[in-house]
């Protein structure tokens, strides 16, 4: 009786919004599905959604809630569908199913890759900001340099993995909500708070007496983990898995899927890897022959009018304008905040470029009182 | 003779050849309010610094309760006792008030919990979840800071942001409060009733508190005994009163 | 020894690629993905005017040109409405460029590589060993861009800003400097440099694609970060370092597949034994 | 908040996605349905499909294959066609990676693709041919010779040499004429690991020494070092393309080294990649000489030339060209004769075709037969230029 109590008092229907979406989603395509409505080529790009979307919300644990800018969300991909179609194709000399193989290939896949997340979590806790992003992006160029020359992975020819035969869409988005039920738990825990504080101001999380070096390994790992399985889906979905896929451009491609959708936003991220999966799909489909070339153009300048759109301070006006969440807003009575309503996703500060070293800057102050007392650099100045 | 909950013993530390601090010796009493001045510059906040963790100090060392703190990590340190506030306010700015006090419950023995219990929302989760948040409305309640609770940090008025940093570091539990600067930029009301807060803390949460501070009126007002720092080396050390009539501190402060 | 001199004038392309990174970042504070396609559209003016008038000379001077014009319109339009925002907003809208400039150079060029010949250069001996004279034009020209650029920075009105509104941009703005001019200004200049870039690349390899920028413009990110991000001398030393092993491992046949794995590995040793870079500057955090 | 039209515009862009997925499959095109559907029952052209790379690094690999298919398909629409039914080619980017390869397969098989030339690129070139064999589509590929590509399924031919093959004669030419045998190969191509691989093993099974070097695609643009290495070789072998190449001869050059190359046939079209400072005996296998005066190989050229404001076709364009002329002349034999014809029909047919004895193509890169394992049997010339 009690848990229910605590439930209720811990539970918001905003929680479920995500796992409605990707459910509705899910429940949608499969009736076409079964009905026999679903063109093939959308369930191929189905399948690619779900990757895309595992991708973008575990890349945003990294970026969104620590606050550490990551280029290297590809490297870990690369490393979970090498391994994981490597245990796969030796599994399915002993397993009949699959499925099963391919659930197996998803955890052997993600572990290794969490391995990696633990290893690449090292640096993260010397370096900041520019200096981590091209470390990061600097793994994932390595890892892929060493898969392409490794003979026992096919080398240049790739590592020909087993394409899944039934719908791998379907396994892909119930994979998107085990991973949307982990990491927005962990989001909205006490170690999502504490993963969110050491993003606001490291210095005060470490005299709150939150062990930064763990939660910061604990992120890798768990963002690196999903980035492995998702990578296994990917070597599923298509073969060879072939170590050209993997480039850092692949990596920022999720980054962009993370900012577009807004840091911190899972249910931005979602939207927002489903998007670019689907433009992507769209102008690869249509833009056939000739017109192929001016696909870059094309996302390019959606990208650009996007971005410039959303973040230019100028336009903040036209933004305000439209808002939905104005529109949302206005229509609820004040009484009706419920508690800890304040938005996650107003992230600020954490990477700014020209605070490289600093552990935080503060913003939006205009309170903060000039120096008085410049002892802090041992009295000298 | 009351319980030492700090000593600290010839603690200096010097930065590239610099000597920042050096010799200080301080003993605090339990229950003490215990003020740290000096003029700018002296070397006030790097003590700070030392005390929790930031800066490893180079020379001497300092105990918590006869516990040997030296060469801890910062978070370890707040695990043994020590909370602290900042001179440039550093509270998790967007995180909701209340969130800022629950990251400071975070590591309370009660509220144990492991990232796998959450990740998977097991009942101890949800247990966990409304006890601290209940721990957490009593303490912002304490902090005048309820109706709050809700706004994002960054939005709070300046004095409120300082009552919330402290709130927060109480929330750790501690058994030493440093607070540095406690009252700078607030006015005289507001200083007053910090003043009040800070006795009124003392008393309920039963601890320790180390201040710094500039407006001697406000350490002469709250602090028992004082230490005055200057150039890094103790000037001072005693009642506060006799303090202001040492020809020593005049000359630091003043000048001359 | 021709290892070396080979890598050092790699080294020099990259270093050069480098201080546009650096600079750029050190005043506008932000990553300039779309650097590394400056070098490509200044590789294809030099492709174009050297088709058409057939004199390599003009063709750098057209490349520097609109490398250059490129630079403003680049900020003008993609960077400066984002000014204050976020930085990872620009970051992208960087890649965007990017994208961008390669779509428009397949578009108008093909994708298929053009050979070009910027003239004949014989090898020079000296002792055993022999040096092409491409190679010592490399390093003459980038050792005086170079020298060029330090002295602009310390001893002229702009350069000074420069630095002002590196250290401390609302500062910079209280004293007068008009902080749009500058950072307008840096990106001329980094583009400038992009297309000096482009041109000793066509000299070592004769060949224009559409994306012959983006591996340079990522080791040469690469470069400038292990020099320390934001150090003019930083990304110098960084770029020959990189340009000098490369080379080095490239001439050892086990090594050679594994270059790129090598040379980002040692960005980490370094980044982890130095978080800031060689000689990157230390700022600490008030606490 | 800030992103809100953004994202209330892809919200809407999503939801529409699948409305129109929805609505394709049920109203506007009722030949549009479930798998095992004829979707070519719509077609009043022969429709052929392709995936190559049209964009990133490796675009001009699949644009010429691209336009050598074009003037195919333009030719044997000029003539009327196949009883009097035209042709249509089709082609999707696949930025050469198999994931794009196969979105590209489905949408051109949703489309209406009834026959396809497979894929350009090895890697993608597998994913295309394992979808192919699993719809039972007939796929010539113009390009994709690594080994396991026709091992895909019986559909699958490929126009070109298989790697190995040109590794092994590679070796007995070289070992034959030089002593001091030199390699360069890219170790990041399939392509060229393919033919390198198998000339390493007859190497081996000759019991020649040789030096290799190797370089990447990162690396793909600066040879000095590896020219550096090699420069006192008699002979260098390239298992490579002709973009490098160019640049690893111009390298040679520069280091004074007088080594004789020998390329295989990605080395077609190093002509123009080269200038007057190249002085080095250039020799490549191939089947397609640019030069040719005579039979079809010069026509085409020609063609060629006239469509594409006088650019040189090069290897990958002449074989898009035989492929695309293959399934014609395949199409003719077996006497198809229904514009509507399901793929897997053709497909049968056209295997039983191909693989006829007396089947054979006189093409771009000379005459051609097929057996049952996909291969090409062509007669591999040995050109020289300078």
């Amino acid at each position: 009786m009690n848990l229910i109590k605590n439930i209720k008092a811990n539970t918001k229907p905003k929680y479920f919004t995500n796992y409605i979406i990707v459910a509705v989603m899910l429940a949608v395509t499969l009736t076409m599905k079964m009905t026999g409505n679903l063109a093939r080529s959308n369930a191929t790009l189905l399948a690619q959604i779900s990757y895309s979307i595992i991708l973008a919300v575990s890349l945003n644990l990294v970026v969104g809630f620590l606050g550490e800018l990551s280029l290297g969300h590809a490297g870990f991909m690369c490393v979970g569908a090498y391994l994981g179609c490597f245990v796969a194709n030796m599994l399915h000399e002993f397993i009949s199913s699959p499925l099963l193989v391919l659930i197996i290939s998803m955890v052997v896949g993600g572990v290794v890759a969490a391995v990696f997340g633990f290893i690449i979590g090292l640096p993260a806790l010397r370096l900041k900001g520019d200096y981590l992003a091209i470390v990061t992006l600097a793994f994932g160029e390595i890892v892929r340099t060493i898969f392409k020359n490794l003979k026992a992975f096919g080398g240049a020819l790739g590592l020909d993995s087993t394409r899944y035969k039934g719908n791998l869409f379907v396994v892909g988005f119930v994979v998107v909500l085990v991973t949307l039920f982990i990491i927005q738990n962990i989001v909205r825990s006490k170690h999502g708070r504490a993963i969110t504080a050491i993003r606001d101001n490291e210095i005060a999380a470490r005299a709150m007496g939150i062990n930064v070096t763990y939660y910061k390994l604990f992120v890798f790992v768990v963002a690196a983990f999903f980035a492995g399985v998702a990578g296994v889906i990917y070597g599923h979905f298509a073969t060879p898995v072939l170590y050209s896929f993997f480039s850092y451009n692949y990596s920022i491609e999720i980054l962009v899927m993370v900012v577009l959708g807004g840091m911190g936003n899972i249910t931005g991220s979602i939207i927002a890897a489903t998007a670019i999966t689907f433009i992507n799909f769209q102008l690869q489909t249509r833009l056939s022959g000739d017109l192929a070339a001016l696909k870059f153009l094309v996302y390019a300048l959606i990208l650009i009018v996007v971005v410039i759109f959303n973040n230019a301070p100028a336009l903040s006006a036209v933004r305000e304008k439209f808002s939905i969440r104005r529109f949302l807003k206005s229509k609820r009575h004040p009484s009706e905040v419920h508690d800890d309503e304040a938005a996650w996703d107003r992230v600020p500060t954490k990477i700014r470029m020209d605070e490289v070293l600093s552990v935080d800057v503060i913003v939006d102050d205009p309170y903060t009182p000039d120096k008085k007392d410049p002892t802090t650099k041992g009295g000298s100045n | 003779m009351a319980e030492i909950v700090l000593e600290t013993k010839d603690l200096g530390i010097s930065f590239g050849g610099l000597k920042a601090v050096q010799n200080v010796n301080l003993k605090i009493e339990k229950n003490q309010l215990y003020g740290l001045i000096g003029p700018n510059g002296a070397g006030k906040t790097t003590v700070f610094n030392m005390l929790t963790g930031v800066y490893k100090p180079t020379t001497g060392t300092f105990y918590l309760c006869g516990e040997e703190l030296k060469g801890k990590s910062q978070e370890a340190i707040n695990h043994k006792g020590i909370a602290r506030t900042f001179q440039n306010i550093r509270l998790f700015n967007n995180m909701s008030v209340i969130r800022n006090v629950l990251v400071g419950l975070h590591n309370q023995p009660e509220f144990k919990c492991s990232p796998v219990t959450s990740m998977l929302k097991l009942p101890k989760h949800y247990d966990t979840e409304v006890r601290m948040r209940e721990r957490a409305k009593e303490i912002l309640k304490i902090f005048d800071l309820y109706e709050e609770r809700n706004n994002l940090a960054c939005n709070l008025p300046y004095g409120k942001q300082r009552k919330l940093e402290i709130a927060r570091a109480l929330a750790t539990n501690p058994k030493l409060l440093l607070l540095d600067e406690p009252a700078a930029g607030m006015n005289p009301n507001e200083t007053e009733e910090l003043m009040k807060t800070v006795r009124f803390i003392r008393d309920e949460f039963d601890i320790t508190v180390l201040l710094i501070e500039h407006d001697l009126k406000f350490v002469s007002g709250l602090c028992d005994e004082v230490t005055v720092l200057n150039f890094g080396t103790a000037l001072y050390q005693g009642k506060v009163n006799d303090a202001l009539n040492d020809p020593e501190v005049v000359k630091a402060y003043i000048g001359g | 020894m021709t290892t070396f001199i080979d890598g050092l004038s790699l080294g020099s392309i990259y270093a050069l690629i480098a201080l546009g990174y650096t600079m750029v970042y050190g005043i506008a504070k932000m990553l300039n993905f779309a650097h590394g396609d400056v070098i490509m559209v200044g590789a294809y003016a030099i492709f174009s005017t050297l088709a058409v008038t057939g004199h390599p000379l003009v063709g750098v001077l057209v490349a520097v040109v609109i490398c250059t014009v490129l630079g403003v319109v680049m900020e003008k339009l993609a960077y400066k409405p984002l000014r204050g925002a976020s930085p990872l907003a620009v970051l992208i809208t960087a890649i965007g460029v990017s994208y961008l400039l390669q779509s428009i150079a397949q578009l108008i060029y093909g994708s298929k590589s053009r050979a070009i010949t910027l003239g004949n250069f014989e090898s020079i001996k000296i002792g055993s060993v022999s040096i092409s004279s491409a190679t010592i034009i490399t390093l003459a020209v980038g050792a005086v861009i170079m020298v060029t650029l330090t002295l602009f920075v310390k001893y002229t009105k702009v350069g000074r800003a420069m630095i002002a509104v590196s250290e401390d941009r609302g500062a910079a703005a209280l004293m007068g400097i008009n902080v749009n001019f500058i950072i307008t200004i840096t990106f001329a200049i980094g583009c400038c440099l992009a297309a000096a870039a482009g041109l000793f690349y066509l000299l070592q390899i004769p060949s224009v694609t559409p994306t012959l920028g983006s591996m340079p413009g990522i080791k040469a990110f690469t470069a400038a970060v292990i020099g320390g991000i934001g150090s003019i001398p930083g990304a110098m030393l960084g770029g020959i370092l990189l340009g000098v092993i490369e080379k080095i491992c490239l001439s050892i046949p086990v090594l050679a597949p594994y270059t790129t794995a090598i040379e980002f590995s040692l960005l980490i040793v370094i980044l982890l034994v130095k978080p800031i870079g060689l000689l990157g500057k230390k700022r600490r955090e008030k606490v | 908040m800030k992103k809100v039209l953004a994202l209330l515009l892809v919200a809407v862009l999503c939801l529409g996605c699948f409305a129109a997925c929805g609505g394709n499959g049920n109203n506007e095109d009722p030949a549009n349905k479930a798998d095992g559907e004829n979707y070519a029952a719509n077609n009043t052209e022969y429709v052929i499909g392709c995936t190559g790379p049209l964009t990133g690094d490796t675009a001009s690999y699949g644009i010429s294959v691209q336009n050598g298919a074009q003037i195919a398909i333009e030719e044997i629409n000029a003539n009327g066609g196949l009883n009097g039914i035209k042709f249509k080619f089709d082609m999707k980017d696949d930025k050469a990676t198999a994931a794009d390869a196969q979105t590209g397969y489905d949408a051109l098989y949703e489309a209406g693709m009834q026959v396809s030339i497979g894929s350009v690129t090895s890697g993608s070139a597998k994913a295309f041919g394992e979808k192919a064999a699993e719809d039972n589509v007939f796929f010539m590929t113009p390009s994709a010779s690594a080994a396991n590509v026709i091992e895909c399924g019986d559909n699958c031919f490929r126009v070109c040499f298989g790697d190995p093959d040109q590794g092994t004669i590679a070796a007995e030419e070289l070992t034959a004429k030089y002593k001091n045998i030199g390699c360069i190969y890219d170790s990041s191509d399939a392509y060229s690991a393919g033919i390198y691989d198998a000339f390493k093993a007859k190497m081996d099974e000759l019991k020649v020494e040789f030096n290799t070097q190797s370089f990447d695609a990162e690396n793909k643009k600066d040879f000095s070092t590896q020219a550096e290495a090699l420069k006192d070789c008699d002979v260098v072998f390239l298992p490579i393309y002709y973009t490098e190449a160019g640049l690893i001869a111009k390298a040679f050059a520069a280091k004074g080294s007088e080594a004789d190359i020998f390329g295989s046939d990605g080395l077609d079209g190093v002509a123009d990649q080269i200038d007057e400072t190249v002085t080095a005996n250039i020799k490549y296998i191939t089947p397609f000489d640019v030069n040719s005066e005579e039979g079809v190989t010069a026509k085409f050229v020609k063609a060629y030339k006239e469509k594409y404001d006088g650019a040189t076709p090069d290897q990958f364009a002449a074989d898009g060209y035989d492929a695309i002329m293959a399934i014609y002349e395949a199409m003719k034999a077996a006497g198809v004769n229904d514009v509507t014809i399901a793929p897997s029909e053709l497909c049968d047919k056209l295997v039983a075709a191909v693989t006829a004895e007396d089947f054979k193509l006189v093409g771009a890169t000379g005459e051609m037969t097929w057996d049952a394992t996909g291969a090409c049997t062509k007669v591999p010339q040995i050109v020289e230029l300078n």
